[in-house]
């Protein structure tokens, strides 16, 4: 199976209420190794994603991300506004030409949204950063062949709980040097979020 | 929380229609943008100077426009980069054809929007030059990791840019003098209170009653090291020495600024002020000119910052240079 | 109480020693007292400008100290009007021949105590003359009460007294423009949270979280009424409404202060700001200049004060006449 | 009897003790009704009369008079500084030529000193200050016709508490109209310390 506009719609908007309900947990995230607006910058971001597409038809998913990246980028600010947005625009230029995002173009779409993240922040893996999920997320697409719905938002948590044991060099947990460590970081628990509500829009359409 | 807004998701919209209401005959809003422009800009044959960042450190950054410091301040939602489209707005309407240059406080959100708003306005034909300012001493400085946040020394960094650009400085001039500002300023600060993010509506962190944080940066977050609340001279002292410790001020001229990060009483500054001329008399540092004051705030917290900046005789001349910012007049 | 002091007996002796070493080249501190004068003081052929009160107002008084604005400032302890004797030096320190002018603000123990050092300085034979203001409207005016407090509306005066002396202007000439600046400015503020006098170690007041003071002084002393909290918008309604229902301001150009008790975010200010000039507009007042900042404050109270004067071309020109003074260059 | 130098400094001396022991209560009164600076501002000028009156030796009371009130004049700052100075330099010449503080000379000191009160204050009684428990000493003086130490703390005392009902029309207690109404005046209560004061010496001398 694979995602076609409408689910790609309705991955959006699930990603935009997890954000919400989770909005003040994520800021809660940010406020001891950060500057506690994380979810108040995602919130606003999604909310912003979730008018916009449901205002437009969209005849592929690659304008769909394509808008949604365009709209993280110029109303969320701070890092995690241009670094989502650039993980989005990878997708959608990967995503072009395909009529749905499934399992044969979704590694791709990951990759290479993971490397316009690493180029955009000076990052890598294993800086405490939102690529501490979508870099293992590329690893475990790679490994299966197939979408598996069941383990999609398991993967994603799992690696988001390790961002805990790293110590931060980049972005601003990484002035809290030692201290950063024993936290989970907000950009890898929104990413989270994104991974499980991609799982969820995958599994409505097995059904 | 206790704030007067009016809702906190339109608070840095209605704050930025204030500024401008406020200076109608030195500047203007860009229409349905958080950009504020001198009224005049682009000024013709001039190199345009851009800064900004999140909102909440006022009067950073609209504060500091005006002939002879900041062209255009973009401000973001409170604590948060502004986004690429809306400097690439301020970029545009202050350039003259002479290229603009940006001052960045070296965060990640600061430097990736800017730079991406950079590209923009190449794309567009405008040449862009840019400083990253990174004057906190209680970071390391590190090339591996995000490195030294910029605060308060951002403002010697503004009003240096934008004498010489007014002077008729070309881009490549600006960017070597503003990179020497940047090597030769460097800050420190502390905070005994937290501040109250509006669309949080709790403080950040909590500090108990004989408890201070030192090392704290700009945006509400902690310090770097909790310790028991000290003595204004002992405070004075933390934050000089650890200025002092990491670069060689000694034998030198020096611009001071002791900075209010919101809710000190200026009472309390100077009687910080007070200490940190005694320490650097005692260490043979010569103060050339000294600013008190809030330049570079964190919303309502308590607490400030020690500020000091190198100075040759070019800088001195453009430190001293005529500026009409309503938050830096001389 | 967290506080940057080293003793509360001590904060106003250092303040006063901080403020000094901050501006060595524009002031200078008389020797054991708590006065700050113009370095270049008796300013030959000049009336002397004189003002003060207790302190915890600062930038009040010595910000204003500057060509163009005061001569001299005298600080009493937090809150407490400064001694006759310590008036008395100023005024000494001031004088060039020509007189000397005292601007007080309206409470029993400011206009005692520069009463009597007037007296003292009269009987050494100097001429002195001096203005009450009182632009509070929270308070009655009354001959048979204490009247009006004088609150950030006093910042004109020393502005506009400062910039005619400066011209030249002789005593009497000074004191009629004082007067008429006293005529023509209202003001009204509100407080969100009370502040701490270093000595007593606890707020003046308290305040519940959806709680907030109207008509509050500059003194940590509580507001006229208690309300339940309001948007900026309501507050700035309240304010200046109060300001312009006790003096017809209508069909003229003002002047417009929103001023800033001591820890309100730069943020707020502009958001009232905001209203404040859409509501002035509304009514067709025209305004000719803003100030939004800290200008009279009240230590680390949050909070905010509305501050109307009404223009003739005479306090226009005053009003826009250059000043040096480090908080209000002009 | 009379209160000659020796009393006249330990009067001094027990107005101090009791404005350090009750320099709380006393800025507590100033809090709801004025800028709750009263016990602080008392007890910084009386610290000031203590030391300046322990280094010197006086020759009569009218010149220990004139030490405090050029003192607290110089030293106390706000309304009460000026006020209280006033007070005693009015006591003091009165007293000039006597040896003594006696019943005799009271009276017209007190009455001097209400006047000079009134006269730099500008107000009258009845207005929420201390002259509410000058004035009515001087009345009670008048009626007796020597020292009784025993009511001279309980009449002021009682004056003190009249001030309660009194609405504030001078002072910073005027700002608040009706709301004054049920606070005692904190000038009120430093004027009945030292009445208390006076009493209690007078006291120690009839032993
Ligand atoms: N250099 C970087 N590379 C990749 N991700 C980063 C980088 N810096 C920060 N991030 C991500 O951004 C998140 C913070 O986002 P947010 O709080 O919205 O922005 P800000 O840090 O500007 O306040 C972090 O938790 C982290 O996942
Ligand atoms: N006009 C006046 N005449 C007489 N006494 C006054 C007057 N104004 C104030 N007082 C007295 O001064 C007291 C306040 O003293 P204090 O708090 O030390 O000074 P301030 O009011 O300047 O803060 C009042 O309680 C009152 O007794
Ligand atoms: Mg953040
Ligand atoms: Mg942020
Ligand atoms: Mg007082
Ligand atoms: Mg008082």
């Amino acid at each position: 199976m694979g995602l076609q506009v409408t689910e790609a719609v309705e991955w959006m908007k699930r990603i935009n209420e997890k954000i919400h309900i989770n909005k003040e947990y994520l800021t809660s995230l940010d406020q001891p190794i950060g500057d506690g607006d994380h979810g108040i910058n995602m919130a606003r971001g999604f909310q912003e994603v979730s008018n916009k597409i449901t205002m437009e038809n969209y005849e592929n998913v690659a304008e769909l991300l394509k808008d949604v990246a365009m709209t993280l980028m110029s109303k969320v600010g701070g890092a995690s506004g241009p670094l989502f947005g650039t993980a989005f625009l990878k997708m959608s230029l990967v995503a072009k030409g395909s009529d749905t995002i499934n399992h044969d173009n979704i590694t791709r779409m990951l990759e290479e949204a993971v490397n316009g993240v690493k180029q955009r922040g000076k990052a890598v893996e294993g800086e405490k950063t939102l690529i501490d999920v979508w870099s293992p997320m590329v690893e475990y697409f790679k490994r299966v062949d197939r979408f598996k719905a069941g383990e999609i938002a398991g993967e994603a948590k799992k690696a988001m709980e390790n961002t805990k044991d790293i110590m931060a060099t980049k972005g601003r947990a990484a002035y809290f040097k030692e201290k950063s460590i024993g936290h989970i970081d907000p950009g890898a628990a929104t990413s989270f979020y994104m991974f499980e509500a991609l799982s969820e829009v995958i599994k409505a359409g097995e059904k | 929380m206790k704030k007067i807004i009016n809702n906190p998701d339109r608070a840095l919209q209605e704050m930025v229609e204030g500024i401008a209401a406020a200076y109608p005959n030195e500047v203007k809003q860009l229409p349905e943008t958080t950009v504020i422009v001198r009224k005049d800009a682009p000024v013709s044959n001039k190199v345009g100077i851009v800064s900004g960042g999140g909102s909440g450190h006022e009067p950073a950054h609209a504060g500091y426009i005006g002939k002879g410091m900041l062209d255009a301040a973009v401000s973001g939602e409170v604590f948060t980069s502004p986004t690429p489209d809306q400097v690439l707005e301020a970029i545009k309407a202050v350039d003259s054809g002479k290229g603009v240059f940006l001052v960045i406080k070296n965060y990640t959100g600061d430097v990736i929007n800017f730079d991406m708003a950079a590209e923009l306005a190449e794309a567009e034909g405008i040449e862009v030059e840019k400083v990253v300012v990174n004057d906190d001493v209680a970071v390391e400085d590190s090339s591996f990791t995000t490195g030294r946040r910029g605060i308060a020394g951002t403002v010697f960094v503004h009003k240096i840019a934008g004498a010489i650009a007014e002077q008729g400085g070309s881009l490549q001039e600006v960017k070597a003098v503003a990179e020497k500002v940047v090597e030769n300023v460097r800050s420190m600060g502390m905070a005994l209170t937290s501040c109250i993010v509006p669309a949080a509506g709790k403080p950040s962190f909590q500090l108990e009653d004989n408890e201070m944080e030192i090392g704290i940066g700009i945006h509400g977050e902690p310090g770097i090291e909790r310790k028991e609340m000290a003595t204004a001279h002992e405070i004075a002292k933390e934050l000089t020495e650890k200025v002092l410790n990491d670069r060689d001020f000694s034998e030198s001229d020096v611009a001071v600024m002791v900075n209010g990060l919101g809710a000190t009483p200026e009472m309390e500054l100077y009687i910080v002020n007070k200490s940190v001329q005694e320490i650097l008399k005692e260490k043979g540092i010569k103060v050339y000119k000294t600013f008190v004051g809030e330049y570079m705030t964190s919303l309502e917290m308590a607490g400030c910052s020690v500020s000091l900046l190198k100075l040759d005789d070019e800088i001195k001349s453009l430190l001293n240079a005529e500026s009409s910012a309503p938050a830096f007049r001389i």
